[in-house]
């Protein structure tokens, strides 16, 4: 049986190696991916907010575990991401930067993530594994948990985002299969939701539509067309989802299909490959992907530079377990 | 005398959807495309040679009637709801359904979602803009109509854009009943739950202007208290409403000076200063408006609603009074 | 007191630059380069989906600061030519070439003649914008110091830029000496032929601006009187100088009036209220200025003369009471 | 000895080919133009504005001859232009836009050319051929003719280029040298204006530059850099009289390399054609070009729709000699 440290190594990594495949093919669309790649299937550099995010979020989970606050998680965005704020705040979503600036006003949780207008935001969703691998089996107490983080920064649909994908990575740290780890995602967000909406409609464009007509399908289904950004939570979440379904739990082809979507390709990547990661564990992962992935730059989070996601990976399974974290 | 103040509701709204710089890149959608492409090619080249001369929006070979100060998209939706106020309000959308028109984020997804299928409350929420002020907007027509305005609202919006859309009909409902300022703002606040951003917001401009103590005065105090400016849309209802409502407090509902003022907080000029002279234009009543800006400002360009074009706002009030 | 009123100049300048839509365009000069770009593929993209919800200034992964309210290119070379003012003008302009600065077409079509061996009056005249309005803001600084601005003015301009920027150094001086907004308009109308452009564009706004009574009512008269809209210059002397002396004198010198009927002239947003404010600011003196406003105005951003970030503008006042 | 008839229809031949040749060059940078065409020597599609409005220009000396006055002028504009002003009105440049504008809010002229912000614009100059034609020999009284219509829609240097061009093309209907056609220009003038300024320069940067450097060289003297639009008249007609020098009086070589300098390259080929034109008479004019000029459509004045520039040589060169105009 895969352990849980596997699972979480699986987990992160996937979601590492989805975030640096996808950076390349952000807002662009599938045809112009297809014309620039054929199939997107190496990892071409770094990856990017999705990494070290999720990084800080399992560092959340390493001091507080299931006793986390919004309050807490305020004081560590004061404490460590704030001061390290030197002029421009590169490479973090609308979310996260709207939210820095109301705490900079004073405003505390959940105000913070009620006054940007990014509430939405897919923010909370690229960071919500380490919650999942937190809380194996559990999708109910992980899609708690990452609510604590999504209040601070995130509102409404945001916050269903960051549960969904909490949720399914936490049933896929039991190694469920796909259909099941998507129905613990929709179990744990309200049915009428945006999100859940989006994953239904995802769900049966997969199922009806031509396997020549996937890709168009699912954006009909649920990309928003009258708008100039991407990182929306309910579109993002609903194509990883159906990448991960698409690619039959399988990391690298639901990685590639996810990327092969655009639009926040790499936050689909990371999405797809986390779930799909901790379902199949670290051994699921490609080398050649594991083998490009190093300690992050800390270029978006400073307070994060020169981690790694298997150190992340091994210190959240040791909470899980009761050991210290091993070398990498 | 509420007669009055419904078509100074109404006037108000335009004359301050008139008043504020957007106005004119608004008209400027009836001129050609090429007319607005080359707009951009003259910032641009401003950008490279490092000149300060913004362009302005222009006429070369179009005509220039869109140009002069005149109403702009917000009296548009305004006319249209005063039109269509009695229909169902899903069955009234559902006709905008293919056709040419120029609307908000939120109005332009609710009528992609109503064309896929997705019925209100759906349409409304899930929609990236759900926060914005398109119902806001529209609320005033139900303002002077005293009814409520969440059927139509939720069509478009929801949350903080359905909150603002109820606060507006509310605060210009009690306007044109009293004509008094500080009740119509205290019956939009009834309606702003404080643990919202809109409710939060309102609090937080209205004690910034009244510390200001006077419309103009209170402008960087606004700016400071609403604006993010990380992602700033200009006419999300968290900011728009809680300003028109903070200025035409600290005015006294006088729109001579609550809507020059909004049009100060420059990245709100669009929808505040329409939103401030809805209110003042209630509470003072359309005399009291300068003739000059009703004179302007009442016949639509049909820059977003092309029917409208030349259809006089204020003989849609007629049966109101 | 004419301390106060010296300072009320200077600092209703930088309040009026604030106050107009285009400052946060030009202060947003601060940020990347890309984030400009960006705003124009986000026009391009409302335009292209008629999606009514315009772009304002942003600031993603940029500093918010330059989007708060401050001032910007008319408060910065004020500030430049209250600096050398004291220097032969066409030496200190001399020293700007080469230099990363941003500037209006005349100032960088001036330096471009300097560069050229083309000296004033030529660097003035052999220029497109030699009509438009950059003396006539430096003229300001010549006007507390009670000088004449021509020397400083035909280095950049001719024609009526020139005109502009004598009429509004005297009434700035006349404003400074007796506080009566009626002398200092006179005083520029002195100065400004009839058969000029700026001459009879400004009895033409001045007669509007009284019959309309009051300075936001002015507004839609001075719009229908000054301005072509075939292709608007936004900082045309023969306009941005009327519109301020109309402006001024309809609000009888209250710039909490004036600089806000100003911000609602949309196309003349850019530097008419910053003209206006200084009128009204020397009229009124700096103590009547809200507090809000020249506390977030005063210090300069460096968006066109980036030596300036940081300078406090009311420090460059402190010799001239 | 060629007769004036023969060189009116020279100069306006000559004026509606240099307008029709450099219309598809308008705007473009002299590489770009070398790039697409290497030299531009055949025409491509009908005139614009330059024609259109010089033929309007001799209409009104038609009726007035040389009692003609401003409010001649500005009568013309409100009863033949601003009535068929039907919506939009193409093609024509700022100057005339404006003053329309202007004479619409009733104002009188020399108001009418002061009030818009263009009174340097290169509308005077492109249809001033035909005031020059009318005075052969007298390019002070084409100057002061041309003035006259220029008032009422331009101003400052906008009149200067108009009174150049005018001066040029009379000393061209006696035949002089180019030397002598461009000393003419300069002599109805102020030496100290920024049209003889750029005249001057112009002049000198042909006789410094070589060969090769030639276009560079006459842009590095005239052309406003960080000015977005290029109908300036100091510009274009110094840029005209200079590859009239350049193609050393001969139309097709005048015009070629007119064209081949971009900017508002119709007005320049138009302005160069025109005193070449009259210079050389018909016959200097390319037969394969000739051929190409048909009747004006009326797109930008539709008063002068249908008519040709050849019955209005024929017009002008009737108002000389007394003879009434033949058939074309």
């Amino acid at each position: 049986m895969t352990s849980y440290r596997e699972r979480a190594r699986g987990c992160l990594l996937g979601l590492a190696a989805g975030d640096a495949l996808g950076a390349p093919a952000e807002n662009l669309r599938p045809a112009e991916i297809r014309r620039r790649w054929g199939r997107l299937t190496e990892i071409e550099g770094g990856g990017t907010d999705d990494t070290e995010y999720a990084i800080f979020a399992a560092s959340l989970l390493g001091r507080h575990g299931h006793g986390l606050t919004p309050e807490l998680v305020a004081r560590a965005y004061r404490d460590e991401i704030i001061p390290r704020v030197d002029g421009p705040m590169r490479g973090a979503g609308f979310s996260e930067l709207g939210t820095v600036e109301a705490l900079r006003r004073g405003l505390e949780p959940p105000l913070t993530g009620l006054v940007h207008s990014h509430g939405w935001s897919d923010g909370l969703a690229m960071r919500a594994a380490p919650y999942g691998i937190f809380c194996p089996g559990d999708p109910a107490e992980a899609a708690r948990l990452v609510e604590q983080d999504g209040l601070v920064s995130g509102s409404g649909e945001g916050i269903l985002g960051g549960r969904a994908v909490a949720g399914a990575v936490a049933a896929a740290m039991t190694g469920a299969g796909p259909e099941d780890v998507v129905d613990a995602a929709l179990a744990v967000i309200p049915g009428d939701s945006w999100t859940a909406r989006n994953v239904r409609r995802a769900r049966a464009a997969l199922d009806d539509a031509a396997p020549d007509e996937i890709e168009a399908a699912l954006h009909e289904a649920v990309v928003v067309r009258h708008y100039p950004w991407t990182d929306l939570a309910p579109e993002a979440v609903a194509l990883a989802l159906a990448a991960f379904l698409a690619g039959d739990g399988e990391v690298e082809a639901a990685v590639t299909f996810g990327v092969s979507l655009g639009r926040d390709a790499d936050t689909i990547g990371a999405i797809a490959g986390a779930v799909s990661g901790a379902r199949q564990g670290e051994s699921g992962v490609p080398a050649r992907w594991a083998a490009r992935i190093g300690p992050v730059t800390g270029k978006c989070l400073p307070v994060v530079a020169g981690r790694h996601v298997l150190d992340t990976a091994d210190e959240l399974a040791g909470l899980l377990t009761g050991e210290p974290a091993k070398g990498r | 005398m509420s007669g009055d103040r419904i078509r100074g509701a109404v006037a108000g709204l335009a004359v301050g959807d008139a008043a504020g710089w957007p106005a004119s890149r608004h008209r400027a959608a009836l001129h050609a495309p090429w007319s607005r492409r080359l707009h951009r090619e003259l910032d641009a080249f401003a950008e490279e040679h490092r000149v300060t001369t913004l362009p302005v929006p222009f006429a070369l070979n179009q005509p220039t009637a869109p140009l002069a100060v005149g109403p702009s998209d917000d009296a548009e939706w305004l006319a249209w709801t005063l039109l269509t106020a009695d229909r169902p309000r899903t069955a009234a959308f559902r006709e905008l359904i293919g056709k040419d028109l120029r609307a908000r984020v939120s109005v332009r997804t609710a009528l992609d979602n109503l064309d896929r299928g997705v019925e209100p409350p759906a349409s409304g929420h899930d929609n990236p803009h759900h926060f914005d002020d398109a119902a806001a907007v529209r609320a005033v027509a139900f303002g002077v109509l005293g009814r409520d305005p969440s059927d139509d609202a939720q069509v478009t919006n929801a949350g903080d854009g359905v909150l603002g859309a109820r606060a507006m009909a509310a605060a210009v409902t009690t306007a044109v009943a009293s004509g008094d300022v500080t009740r119509a703002v205290a019956a939009a606040l009834d309606l702003l739950p404080e643990g919202t951003a809109i409710g939060h917001n309102a609090r937080l401009a209205l004690s910034a202007a009244e510390r200001a103590g006077e419309a103009f005065a209170a402008v960087p105090a606004l700016d400071a208290a609403l604006l993010d400016h990380v992602y700033s849309y200009g006419v999300g209802a968290a900011q728009t409403v809680p300003a028109a409502l903070a200025l035409a407090a600290a005015s006294g509902g006088d729109l001579t000076r609550a809507v020059p003022a909004a049009a100060c907080l420059a990245a709100l000029a669009d929808s505040a200063p329409a939103l401030t002279g809805a209110l003042t234009g209630a509470c003072g009543g359309f005399e009291a408006i300068p003739e000059g800006w009703t004179a302007s400002a009442r016949t639509l360009a049909g820059c977003c609603l092309p029917d409208l074009a030349g259809q006089d706002l204020m003989e849609l009030t007629k049966g109101l009074v």
